[in-house]
C-alpha cells in the first residue's frame, strides 16, 4: 500500500467519451508518481450537500507529467458536478489509494465491463512495458457506444462483447471468451458483481490465476470507516473476523480469498 | 493561551477528540494528522469479541450528511489491547476506549479488560442504532441508563463517560439518568436514526434498512441537545454531532460543551481535527480569550 | 396514469401538498404557482384569535436546512374565514386547514367554526415546537395524543389529520394513539428541534433559543418515521420534512406515504410544489406505473 | 408592490468596491424593467448547503439593459459565494422585492450608514430625474474605506461621516448632520436599527417626513414565511396583530408606523 496524499489537482482537459462517460486529465503533485494500475482516487465536490468523496478508478498514468486520466460515468449528482469541470479548474483529489493489480509476466488476459474498463488501459500500458506478450483484453459494453478500445489496443489484442450485439459478441465477456475461444495463464477483471463471480468460476474450472477488483459504497476511503468491507473465506488478521476492506486492502482480490 | 479542559481529572491539551467509529484507533489518520495534537482520541467502539458487522451497503450519502449501519463490526478486546493501544501509546494524547455489548456483561467484561491497560477513560455506548441487542435499546429507557451505568461503575477503573442516544423524547431525562448513575461524563448525540430509498431499484439504500444519520445536516439537533443536557446535568459534557469546523466546535462550547468530538468530518477532511484546533486558537486570540474554560457554557 | 390518492374519502387529483407554515393560504405562492396543479393546499395554522408570534430573528440557516421560530403567528379564525377560505375556493384544489391551539379549548373552537365552511380536512397541529403552550406539548404523550384526537373527532364535521412530531423516542406509539384517538389520516414530520448559535455575538441565532429545523437535512429522519408510522397504523400516512424534489417525494410514498408534503423547498424554489408533480409522472411514464397506488408503501 | 419574476440572470461585471463590499451588474429579463429604488432581490447560492436566498439591496437600475447593480457586503459563505461570480457567470434572482421609497417633490436628505448606502444610488438618481433641486446624501462608515461616494456626487451633495473620523465627520450620520448643519423636508433612510431610530427622532423633533429601510432575517422573500416581521404601533390589518413583513409591506416604512 502506498502513501496517499490529499491535494488540489488542476484540470487539464475533460472529453465525453461516449454516452455518460467522461475523461479527465488531471495534474497532480505526487499521486500520479504513486500510483500503480488498479488504484483509484478520492474525488471531492465542491458543492457541500454531498459531502463524501467519490471513488474514482485510474485509466492512466503519466509519472513524468505528474498527471492522472479518470474515466468515469455520471451516475449521481457528484459525477455529474466532475463532468462540468473544465481546463484549469481545481478539484480536490485523495490518492493513490488501495492495492492494484499484482503484475505477473505470464500471458494476461484483462476481462472488464462497463465502468470496470479504465484500469485496464494502464494496466495493459504496463504489462506490455515489462514484456509480456501475450495480452488479451475482453471488455463488455452495454450497446455500441464503445469507449476506451482504442486506448487498450495500442497494447494488447481486443475483444469487445455487447448486450444488444450491436458490436463484437453479443451478451456479456463471458460470451464473448467463449465465442472466441480465449485463453491466458492469469486473469485480471474488473466490473460488476456477477461478471466477477464468472471469472472467478471461469478461473477455478481452468485452475488459472484471476485477480478481480471490487467496488463497494465508501465513505472514508482510507479504511477506517469500515464501510466498504467484502466478505472473505477465512478469517481476516486485521478485522478478525471475515471481512476485509475494500478500499485499503483491495480493490483487488485473489478471488480465491473473497466470497462474491 | 490556556487550550486546556478537564473531563474528570483527565486534563486534555485542548477540548478537540474524535468521535467513536470515525477514527479507528488513528492509525489510518496517523497518515494525515499528527495525533499529538489531538486532546484525545477516542477509538472506535470494542467489545468483549469480535463482531462481524452488517451486510453492505452499510454507507450512503445523505444532504449535508450520511447514514451508517456498519453495525459495530469490531476486532474484539484482545486484538484491540494487543495492536491497538500499543499504537496509540506511542503519542501524546488522552486514549479513550468506546465500549460496546450486546448484554451488560459484555460491556462488563470489556471494562473489566481495560482496567490495567494504559487507556484514560471509557466512553459507553448505549446509543448505537444499528445493532439488533445493546446498543440503542439500552438507551433509550432512563432507568436502563441508570442500571447500566451504575453497574459499569462498580467495575471501571477509569473514568466513565456515558455515551447517549439523540433518540429520545427528552434528552434531560437521559443526562440526569446516567448523572445519578454515576456517570463521570455524559458524550452526545450519538447518530438520529434515518433512512435512505433508493428509488430507482425501489429498495432500501442500506441493507440494514435504517442507518445513524450524522454530519453537519444533524448539528442544530445536537447543538440543542448539548445545550439542554449541559443545563441539565454538573457533570461535563462532550458534545459532537456534525462539527466539521471550529466554527462548528466553538458553538458546542459556548452551549455547554466542555470537551467537542469530531466525527463524519474526518471521512471527507482527513485533517478536519487539526484544522478544528487551529481555528479555535484563531477564535480565542481574535476575541482575547485567554482560557477556554471562560467561555464553556457562556450562550444560556 | 392515475395519480389520484385517497385520503380518508377525500380524493386528491395528486399526492403533492404544502406544508402548513411554508406556503400561507397560498395567496402569495399563487403568483409563481398554479394552484390548481396542487392536490391539496394546507393553510398556516390558525387559532381561535390573532396569534403575535415570536421576536425576531425568527428564522435562520442552517447546514442544508433552516431553523424557524415563527411561533405560530397567525390572523385568527375570523379573518382567516372572510379572507383566505374565500380565496382557496377559486381554485380547483383541496383545502386543508391547519389549526393550532394552546389549549384543548382553543383547538375545539376553531375546529367548530369551521364545520360549515367549505374545508375539505382539517390538521391538527400538536407539534408546534416554538409556542410554550399548547403545541408539541400535547404531541409527545400518547395518552395525551389520544385524548386530543378523541376530543376533536367528537366535534369535527371532516375528516381530522393529526399532525405529529418527530421528537419523540418512538413514533409508533404516538401514530398509534392518534389512530386510537379516532384520527382519520396521520401527518409527519413537523419540525426537530434544534438550535443555532452566533459565535461572534456569542448569542442565540434565534431570539426564542430554539427552533424548529426543516429543510433536505431533515430528511432520512423524516422517512424513517414515515416508514415506521405507516407500518404501524392502517389509517393513511401524509408524509414530510426536507422533500425539495420529486425523487424526495417518490422516496416516501415508496416508503408508505400516501400523500407528501412540500415545505421549506417553496421557500428556495417557488415553483416546487409543481416540479415535482411534474417529476412524479414523469418517474411513473419511466417506470411503467399506471397508477400511484401500485407503488405506495412498496418498499418493505 | 410590484409583480415578481424568477429569473437566472447573467453577470456582467464584478468588482471589489472597498475591503469586502462587492458590486456586480447583472443582466435580467424582467427584474430591471420592474425595479424601483429602495426595492431588492433575492439572490440563491450555487452550493447545497446554503439554501436559503440572501436579500440584497438594488444600488442601480439600467431599465434600458434591463441590467441592476448590486452592492452588498461579505458577510457570510453566501455573500462569498456571490463575490466569487465573474462575467458571463449565471445566478438566480427572485425580484424586485418589496415596496420600494415614495419619492416625493420637497427637498431630500438621503441618510444611510454602511452597506444601507447602495440603495441611495438609485434613489439620488431618480429623485434628480424627478426634478427634486435640493438633494443630500449623508453617508456613514467605518473608516476611510469608502464606496459609492462618487455614483452619489453625481446626482447630490455629499456628506461623509466614519467612525474613525478619517473622513468627514467624527461619528455617526447624525454627527454629520449636526456638523455640517443638515435640513430638508424629507428623510430617506436605509441602515442599522440604531441609525434609523436617530433618524426617526431626528424626523420627529423636526416635524418632517422619514422614510426608512428595514432590516431582518427572511426565509421565504415573499411574505409567506412569516419571518422577517416588524413591529408596528397600530393593528396591521393583513396580520391582525402589531406585525408587518419586511420583505412585502416594506422593506420601506413611513418611521411612524414602526416600533424599532
Amino acid at each position: 500500500m502506498s502513501e496517499k496524499y490529499k491535494e488540489i489537482a488542476e484540470v487539464i482537459c475533460q472529453e465525453e467519451l461516449s454516452d455518460g462517460i467522461f475523461g479527465m486529465w488531471i495534474k497532480t503533485d505526487k499521486i500520479a508518481t504513486n500510483a500503480v494500475p488498479g488504484q483509484f482516487v478520492s474525488l471531492y465536490c465542491a458543492d457541500g450537500s454531498k459531502l463524501l468523496p467519490r471513488p474514482i478508478s485510474i485509466c492512466e498514468i503519466n509519472a513524468e507529467k505528474t498527471a492522472l486520466r479518470l474515466v468515469y460515468r455520471v451516475v449521481g449528482k457528484g459525477t455529474k458536478e466532475f463532468s462540468s469541470l473544465r481546463s484549469m479548474n481545481k478539484i480536490e483529489v485523495l490518492g493513490p489509494i488501495g492495492n492494484g493489480y499484482t503484475l505477473k509476466n505470464n500471458s494476461a488476459m484483462l476481462i472488464a465491463g462497463g465502468i470496470g474498463i479504465p484500469p485496464m488501459v494502464e494496466l495493459a500500458k504496463e504489462l506490455k512495458a515489462r514484456g509480456v506478450n501475450d495480452i488479451t483484453a475482453v471488455a463488455g459494453y452495454r450497446n455500441n457506444q464503445l469507449f476506451l478500445t482504442e486506448e487498450l489496443e495500442k497494447y494488447c489484442k481486443v475483444y469487445v462483447a455487447t448486450e444488444d450485439g450491436s458490436c463484437g459478441a453479443r451478451g456479456n465477456v463471458m460470451d464473448a471468451i467463449r465465442e472466441y475461444g480465449l485463453h491466458a495463464e492469469v486473469l485480471y477483471s474488473c466490473g460488476p458483481k456477477p461478471m466477477l463471480k464468472a471469472v472467478s468460476e471461469f478461473a477455478a474450472a481452468n485452475n488459472i490465476e484471476a485477480q478481480i477488483s471490487l467496488e463497494e459504497r465508501m465513505a472514508c476511503g482510507i479504511g477506517a470507516c469500515l464501510g466498504c468491507v467484502c466478505k472473505t473465506k477465512e478469517k481476516d488478521s486485521h478485522s478478525q473476523v471475515n471481512n476485509k476492506r475494500v478500499c485499503v486492502d483491495g480493490p483487488v482480490f485473489d478471488y480465491r480469498e473473497v466470497q462474491l | 493561551m490556556n487550550t486546556k479542559v478537564n473531563l474528570a481529572g483527565v486534563e486534555l491539551k485542548n477540548p478537540v477528540m474524535t468521535a467513536s467509529g470515525t477514527f479507528g484507533s488513528g492509525m489510518e489518520y496517523s497518515e494525515f494528522v499528527d495525533l499529538n495534537r489531538l486532546g484525545a482520541v477516542v477509538t472506535k467502539g470494542v467489545a468483549n469479541v469480535p463482531w462481524e458487522g452488517n451486510p453492505v451497503p452499510r454507507v450512503a450519502e445523505t444532504y449535508g450528511g450520511m447514514l451508517n449501519a456498519i453495525g459495530l463490526q469490531n476486532p474484539g478486546i484482545d486484538t484491540f489491547v494487543k495492536r491497538d493501544l500499543p499504537f496509540l501509546e506511542k503519542y501524546d494524547t488522552k486514549v479513550i476506549v468506546n465500549v460496546c455489548g450486546r448484554t451488560l456483561e459484555d460491556y462488563l467484561d470489556v471494562v473489566e479488560r481495560l482496567g490495567d491497560e494504559k487507556v484514560d477513560m471509557l466512553e459507553i455506548n448505549i446509543s448505537c442504532p444499528n445493532v439488533k441487542e445493546g446498543g440503542i435499546a439500552f438507551g433509550q429507557n432512563e432507568k436502563s441508563v441508570e442500571h447500566i451505568t451504575k453497574e459499569i461503575k462498580k467495575k471501571a477503573k477509569q473514568p466513565v463517560i456515558m455515551k447517549l442516544s439523540p433518540n429520545v423524547t427528552d434528552i434531560t431525562v437521559m443526562a440526569k439518568a446516567a448523572e445519578a448513575g454515576g456517570a463521570d461524563v455524559i458524550s452526545l448525540i450519538n447518530t438520529l436514526t434515518g433512512m435512505k430509498i433508493d428509488i430507482e431499484r425501489q429498495t432500501f439504500a442500506l441493507a440494514n434498512k435504517t442507518g445513524g444519520m450524522s454530519g453537519p445536516a444533524v448539528k442544530p439537533v445536537a447543538l440543542r441537545m448539548v445545550y439542554q443536557a449541559a443545563n441539565a446535568v454538573k457533570i461535563p459534557v462532550i458534545g459532537m454531532g456534525g462539527i466539521s469546523t471550529a466554527e462548528d466546535a466553538i458553538e458546542f462550547i459556548l452551549a455547554g460543551a466542555t470537551a467537542v468530538s469530531v466525527g463524519t468530518a474526518n471521512f471527507y477532511n482527513p485533517n478536519a481535527t487539526v484544522d478544528i484546533i487551529n481555528g479555535i486558537e484563531d477564535y480565542m486570540e481574535r476575541h482575547g480569550i485567554n482560557d477556554i474554560k471562560e467561555i464553556i457554557g457562556k450562550v444560556k
